[in-house]
């Protein structure tokens, strides 16, 4: 009974996050209120909803744009603008993806290394010892942003107050870490 | 009485004050908190930025681990962590395919019964119904209560109080004899997994949420999450540089406050180890 | 040989596809005439088993058509009929009924040329497939063996 | 014994070009039971249907098939020849010899012989056709108009004009609607009250209505043409009789902190109060929730106030039962209040508002005689946002719909404001102007060319107060999206209209359908606006969905002239084309199994059911019953019912099959 749908083509980014993660970019109307909500739009080359416009133009060089932005890594995952939407668009969930996507795809915003060199080294200790090794986030952090000197005063007090564990905790299942950390990274985005 | 926790990397390092009252706080009410053997790091913000299915896999043990230790509910005080394992509660509850994928990484077995309570939840249940009995020092002060983001969205998955203008930790706080303020900045984001990467968005954003409630006149701003509590507290130095200011508005767990009203020390719900000094005159 | 010309009965509504067939008429748009149209006052009232006795009495092809969803004459009709439908789609493909022999769709009453097609790619779909007997020997044998078993 | 005719026509050449019309007749008059079967050039004309009339007689004819063009064409004409000719018209039928057969085939064997399966399709169903007699129904000549806003005042005063009795019931103490709390009108600006007041005197005064205020409908039965209303006129708690409406009462009450419903709670009314001082009937009732004789026994201040000694405190409730033809339903619309947004102010803010309030602030006989002054301290807003949209075109939190009036209420209060607050600042955030409408574009541009109104476009994320000041997050989508902030005096909210308040309910008590929204709705979207899918009952205004006054006054007197068509008979003719469910003899009464599966999808209402009884009154069988006064005859309940008890007059089960049959050359 049905007609037969006039699907063209697609191999756009909105493509990609219709099919990774079920958020539909052309729901998006335009209202903005994800941008006026958003604790970091003004810091952000692109706000929400802007984002959200370049990805409904299915366009090449604007899909390259979003993925080279700074804003992907901005977002901070404060879902204010998800809980406002008045389409419920799931920016965050589309913000996890486009970020996986821009790793993947070599085109990382050379401004927001420090942040991807700490969500590195986040996962990188947790990888080896199960759980968070503050002390050891800060070293391999500083090694990979080369932001020797950030910080340098709070080590201290945070030890001082016994927030600084000197050496790490390894959890009994670090071996089944580090096969989870194995099994999830074939997984393509 | 007996129930599980699950205290997360932060309350295990930079969030000690967090977990000793929390823990204090159980010891009055007779509540043994048990320890979910064993537990890993949820993967926090890292994690769901650059691997969504580890980021999904690392929460499901943790809650694997606590059916298999029969903790039917587990108290997750952090606020990012609970965000975390009932966000990935939810998924694996309605897409089954991502569930069965999952179980084969973890390798273990998961059915996603466990009850997540969040610190609010559980002071709500276990503590305030007994609280006008051991109530010794009312906490008679004006607070903020600040929600942040992770306690209440996304609210269709979290389901818990309602995303703008949310009352619950301000009715814990009434209970304990605090007068909390009208404070419109209770679910903004502090900047929470920025505080190393981007101290400055975090100093903007953390600042402009103390200046607020300094400016309706609070005494204590009242976080139950350890990132918020860091970026609040520990960041000061930098929001007040930012800002060119001298914010000393002090940050307090929510379970800090109660303990004091139960009548624990300072010390015993670990106020000393706060970079901005609190002054409780009581 | 003569090519097969297969039988193909159309169950259609009076307000939309009656009336777009009135209109392939009227613009004089040529239609392959294997099939004949029992009208009804609504696709709601088109009982199924009718559809089941057609094919039973060798028609070789069916086609329901009614109104549009939410242009039905009757507000509801053709959102039941659907709905009935969906049901017993189940309920002939487990009784062994071959769905490509049955065509559902929705002419309105402005969508003349649209019968036109509907009715062609029906009866060369239908004319493909070939007679319908499977489905007439199955009837009959099971008749056959409901005899012999009583 | 049947004895059918059967004539073929030529229609000139239309037809027998292509189809061998005489090959058709000769093969079609073997066929048994055809008592007669001929070939003519023009059916239609005069003396084709003499022929008909004439066969019919002299062949003793008990059913003809006329096989010419579409029946949608030519049926009512040739049913009316056999009636003329003394055969039942439902013995009439047609076979689609053109359109259906020589219009769209080529000329050749096969089109002939398509031509024979079709008319012998006919033939086989009209043997078994029944005589059926046309439906008749009286019509009471009185109509129901539930609802006295604009729309309900506008239908009863034009049904009273055309001579028919009207009842007009209203739910609260006057008539006027929200049109009677409107400041000014877009798009021209004129005072509302002063085009309302006439014609709310107008219907009190008119012969041909009779008013009925602070009432509600109770209860409905029976189906167009016949309806039995119940009325429920709540107590006054004054006799209207008495009562000169002299006001003296309303001043003395000592109860005065009531918030005012007129007044959308910016003012305050005494227990015993009229609305507002245009109200019609301008007479008082006491509010028995708030009056302190009725909480705590004493008071009784308005009885010995009153000159007429109208005060009557024990009044009951009356309960009227009156016959009527025709329904209008006008109950109009109401508006989202502010706490439906938590973000914009948790309803909590005293200078966030809602359109309905800043249009009482704007009237002149509002509660600040017209200034613009915000509520939470009398001061006038210097700088104002009015926020568009506000739960309207929002699926997740409000509705999915557009409200269709706030855009252009919007532009509206935003040069309201600029004429009375020269010096004051308006933005207004929108997502798009939907100002279609005879010079409603042209009003929108002149708030923003003339008047200076700031048009942002872009949705509010919050709103929160700070010193004050209303603090409100928006973003400007044409900046490239850039947050930002105006600390502003007062926000207006646009919020979104919907349904009344008892919309529901009262569909229910009508046997209406509503949609997902409690909206009336229409029978069809297009071409049958005004008509509900009950017969006989029909709607008017913002019942149906938000509307504007100038559409709203429209379709009321649309739905006027619908009620004056049905009136200007006395008697209704239907076609009997209707379901009925079949009876047998006790103790069965019919095979009917009472699962009234068929009432749940019957889209009119229509089935209902009906108990047979024994001697001791005792229900012994219950089946489903058809009221032919509401059945449209979809037979829908016909392909459902299992039990094959529920049939439909031309279209029986046994005809259908039969037609199966005949094409199938099973006969
Ligand atoms: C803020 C605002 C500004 C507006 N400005 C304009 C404008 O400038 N120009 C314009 O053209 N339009 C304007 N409108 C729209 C206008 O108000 C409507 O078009 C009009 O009121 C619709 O009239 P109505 O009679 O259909 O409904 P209503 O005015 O809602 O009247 C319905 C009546 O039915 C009664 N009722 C309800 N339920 C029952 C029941 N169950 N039984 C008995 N009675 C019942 C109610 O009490 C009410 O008296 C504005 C609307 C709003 C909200
Ligand atoms: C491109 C387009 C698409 C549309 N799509 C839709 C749609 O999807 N849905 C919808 O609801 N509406 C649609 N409309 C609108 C719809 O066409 C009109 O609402 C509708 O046709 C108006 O009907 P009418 O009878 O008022 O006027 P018309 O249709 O214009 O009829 C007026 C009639 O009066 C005759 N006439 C004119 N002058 C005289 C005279 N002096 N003496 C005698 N006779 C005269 C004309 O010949 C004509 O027959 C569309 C319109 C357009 C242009
Ligand atoms: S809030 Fe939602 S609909 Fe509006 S612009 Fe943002 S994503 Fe689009
Ligand atoms: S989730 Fe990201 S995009 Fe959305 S409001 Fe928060 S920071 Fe902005
Ligand atoms: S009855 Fe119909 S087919 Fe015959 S002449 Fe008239 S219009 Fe033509
Ligand atoms: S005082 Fe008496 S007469 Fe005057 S308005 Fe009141 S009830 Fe009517
Ligand atoms: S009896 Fe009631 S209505 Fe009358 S004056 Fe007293 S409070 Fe007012
Ligand atoms: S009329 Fe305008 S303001 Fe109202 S819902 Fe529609 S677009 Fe929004
Ligand atoms: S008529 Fe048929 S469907 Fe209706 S109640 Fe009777 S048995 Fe059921
Ligand atoms: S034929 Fe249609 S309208 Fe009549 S009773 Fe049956 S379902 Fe209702």
């Amino acid at each position: 009974m049905s007609h037969s749908s006039h699907q063209i083509e697609r191999n756009s980014l909105a493509f990609a996050i219709e099919k990774n993660v079920d958020v539909h970019t052309q729901k998006c109307y335009q209202c903005g209120k994800c941008s006026a909500g958003c604790p970091v739009a003004t810091e952000m080359d692109m706000p929400p909803s802007y984002v959200m416009r370049l990805l409904q133009t299915e366009n090449q060089a604007h899909d390259e744009n979003i993925l080279q932005s700074q804003s992907i890594w901005l977002c901070i995952s404060c879902e204010m603008c998800l809980s406002r939407c008045p389409m419920e668009i799931d920016i965050p969930s589309m913000m996890d993806f486009l970020r996986q996507r821009s790793i993947k795809q070599k085109m990382v915003n050379p401004k927001a290394k420090n942040i991807v060199a700490f969500h590195k080294s986040f996962l990188n200790t947790i990888k080896y010892t199960g759980r968070l090794y503050e002390l050891g986030l800060i070293i391999d952090y500083k090694r990979r942003s080369l932001n020797m000197l950030q910080d340098i005063t709070l080590a201290p007090k945070m030890i001082s107050r016994g927030k600084l564990h000197f050496i790490p905790e390894m959890i009994k299942g670090t071996p089944q870490i580090s096969g989870i950390f194995k099994k999830t990274s074939k997984k393509e985005v | 009485m007996k129930i599980g926790i699950y205290p997360g990397c932060s309350l295990n390092g930079s969030a000690r004050d967090y977990n000793e009252s929390v823990f204090a706080i159980a010891k009055v009410f007779d509540i043994e908190l048990v320890q979910i053997p064993d537990w890993n790091c949820c993967g926090a913000t890292a994690a769901h930025n650059l691997n969504k299915e580890l980021s999904l896999a690392l929460p499901a043990r943790i809650l694997a681990l606590a059916e298999q230790n029969g903790l039917d509910e587990v108290l997750v005080p952090c606020a990012a962590c609970y965000s975390r394992l009932v966000v990935t509660q939810h998924e694996l509850k309605v897409e089954p395919e991502i569930k069965n994928r999952i179980k084969k990484v973890i390798e273990l077995d998961y059915r996603g019964t466990t009850k997540i309570l969040n610190v609010i939840e559980w002071l709500d249940k276990y503590i305030i119904p007994g609280i006008e009995e051991k109530l010794v020092l009312p906490f008679k002060h004006k607070v903020a209560c600040y929600y942040g983001c992770l306690l209440v969205r996304p609210n269709k998955v979290l389901n818990y109080d309602r995303s703008e203008d949310p009352q619950t930790m301000d009715e814990v706080m009434r209970k304990i004899g605090a007068d909390p303020i009208y404070f419109p900045y209770k679910t903004e984001c502090c900047g929470a997994g920025f505080s190393v990467s981007r101290t400055d968005i975090v100093s903007k954003l953390s600042g402009k949420i103390i200046e607020d409630a300094e400016h309706r006149g609070a005494e204590f701003m009242i976080v139950a999450c350890p990132m918020c509590h860091s970026n609040l507290d520990m960041r000061r130095p930098d929001i007040n540089q930012y800002f060119k200011t001298k914010f000393t508005l002090p940050i307090l767990f929510v379970t800090q406050a109660l303990g004091l009203a139960v009548g624990l020390s300072p010390k015993e719900v670990g106020l000393q180890r706060h970079f901005v000094p609190v002054n409780i005159d009581s | 040989m003569s090519e097969f010309e297969p039988k193909v009965v159309a169950f259609v509504c009076n307000w939309c596809t009656y009336a777009g067939a009135d209109l392939t008429g009227t613009s004089r748009i040529k239609y392959a005439s294997n099939v004949k149209i029992i009208r009804f006052p609504c696709t709601g009232r088109i009982d199924f088993m009718l559809l089941l006795k057609s094919f039973a009495n060798g028609a070789d092809g069916i086609i329901v058509s009614g109104c549009h969803p939410n242009d039905c004459h009757y507000t509801s009709g053709n959102f039941h009929a659907k709905r009935r439908w969906i049901m017993f789609k189940e309920l002939m493909d487990f009784m062994g009924i071959d769905m490509n022999r049955i065509t559902f769709s929705w002419v309105s009453a402005a969508e003349g040329a649209r019968w036109a097609e509907v009715v062609n790619s029906t009866v060369t779909r239908v004319r493909e497939l070939g007679p319908y007997v499977s489905y007439k020997q199955m009837v009959n044998t099971s008749i056959e063996e409901e005899v012999t078993h009583a | 014994m049947a004895r059918i005719g059967v004539f073929i026509c030529h229609c000139g050449e239309n037809i027998s070009a292509t189809v061998d019309c005489g090959r058709v007749a000769e093969t079609i008059g073997k066929l048994k039971h055809v008592a007669y079967s001929t070939e003519y050039k023009y059916m239609c004309s005069d003396p084709g249907q003499t022929l008909i009339k004439d066969a019919i007689k002299e062949y003793k004819l008990t059913g003809i098939v006329v096989s010419a063009c579409s029946p949608r064409m030519h049926e009512p004409t040739f049913r009316k020849a056999a009636a003329e000719a003394g055969l039942n018209p439902y013995l009439c039928e047609m076979a689609n010899l053109r359109e259906h057969c020589s219009w769209v085939h080529e000329k050749n064997d096969m089109t002939t012989e398509k031509a024979i399966d079709i008319v012998r399709i006919l033939v086989e169903k009209v043997k078994i056709n029944n005589a059926l007699l046309p439906i008749k129904v009286p019509v009471t000549k009185t109509a129901l108009v539930i609802g006295g806003g604009i729309a309900g005042i506008q239908s009863a005063l034009d049904i009273a004009n055309t001579g028919h009795k009207v009842i007009l019931v209203e739910r609260s103490p006057s008539i006027g609607g929200h049109m009677s709390q409107l400041s000014e009108t877009f798009p021209t600006l004129d005072c509302s009250q002063c085009i309302l007041t006439p014609r709310m005197v107008e219907v009190a005064q008119h012969p041909n209505i009779t008013l009925y205020t602070y009432s509600e409908v109770e209860s409905l039965d029976g189906f167009i043409g016949n309806f039995t209303v119940k009325i429920r006129k709540k107590a006054r708690s004054i006799d209207e009789k008495d009562c000169t409406g002299c006001g003296l009462c309303t001043t003395k009450c000592p109860q005065k902190k009531i918030p005012n419903e007129f007044e959308e709670g910016m003012g305050f009314r005494p227990a015993i109060y009229t609305p507002f001082p245009q109200a019609v009937p301008n007479k008082p009732v006491i509010d028995r929730e708030h009056c302190t004789y009725y909480i705590k026994g004493k008071c009784k201040v308005c009885e010995i106030v009153c000159p007429t000694k109208a005060i009557r405190f024990d009044q009951p409730d009356q309960i009227l039962e009156i016959q009527i033809g025709a329904i209008v339903i006008a109950t109009g619309f109401d508006i989202k209040r502010t706490d439906f947004f938590p973000e914009y102010g948790f309803g909590k803010y005293k200078d966030v508002i809602d359109g309905l309030q800043f249009e009482r602030l704007a009237s002149a006989s509002g509660p600040t005689g017209g200034a613009i002054l915000r509520p939470s301290d009398g001061v006038v807003p210097k700088n104002i946002v009015f926020v568009a949209c506000a739960g309207s075109r929002d699926p997740a939190k409000g509705i999915a719909y557009c409200s269709k009036i706030c855009c252009m209420y919007t532009a509206k209060h935003a040069m309201l404001y600029k004429h009375k607050v020269h010096e004051g600042k308006a933005h207004v955030f929108y997502m798009d102007i939907r100002s279609a409408g005879k010079n409603y574009d042209e009003f929108v541009r002149r708030a923003i060319e003339e008047d200076y109104v700031n048009y942002i476009r872009g949705r509010v994320s919050t709103i929160y107060e700070c010193d004050g000041k209303l603090i409100v997050k928006g973003v400007d989508t044409l900046l490239g999206a850039q947050p930002l902030e105006i600390v502003a005096d007062m926000v207006v909210l646009a919020t979104a209209g919907v349904a009344n308040s008892g919309a529901e309910e009262l569909a229910q008590k009508l046997h209406v359908s509503y949609d997902s929204h409690k909206f009336f709705a229409e029978a069809h979207p297009k071409l049958k606006p005004v008509e509900t899918n009950t017969a006989g009952i029909f709607l008017a205004g913002a019942c149906q969905n938000p509307k504007d006054i100038p559409d709203s006054v429209s379709q009321a007197s649309g739905a006027a002239v619908k009620v004056a068509a049905l009136f200007s008979q006395n008697e209704l003719t239907r076609e009997p084309l209707v379901a009925f469910v079949n009876r047998c003899s006790p103790p069965l009464y019919s095979t009917c199994v009472g699962c009234f599966l068929c009432q749940s999808v019957c889209p009119y209402q229509a089935i209902e059911r009906e108990e047979f009884k024994n001697r001791d009154g005792k229900t012994i069988k219950t089946v489903a019953k058809i009221n032919e006064g509401l059945c449209q005859g979809c037979g829908t309940c016909v392909a459902l019912c299992r039990s094959k008890s529920i049939d439909l007059h031309g279209y029986t089960n046994n005809q259908m099959y039969t037609e199966v049959m005949a094409l199938l050359n099973v006969y």
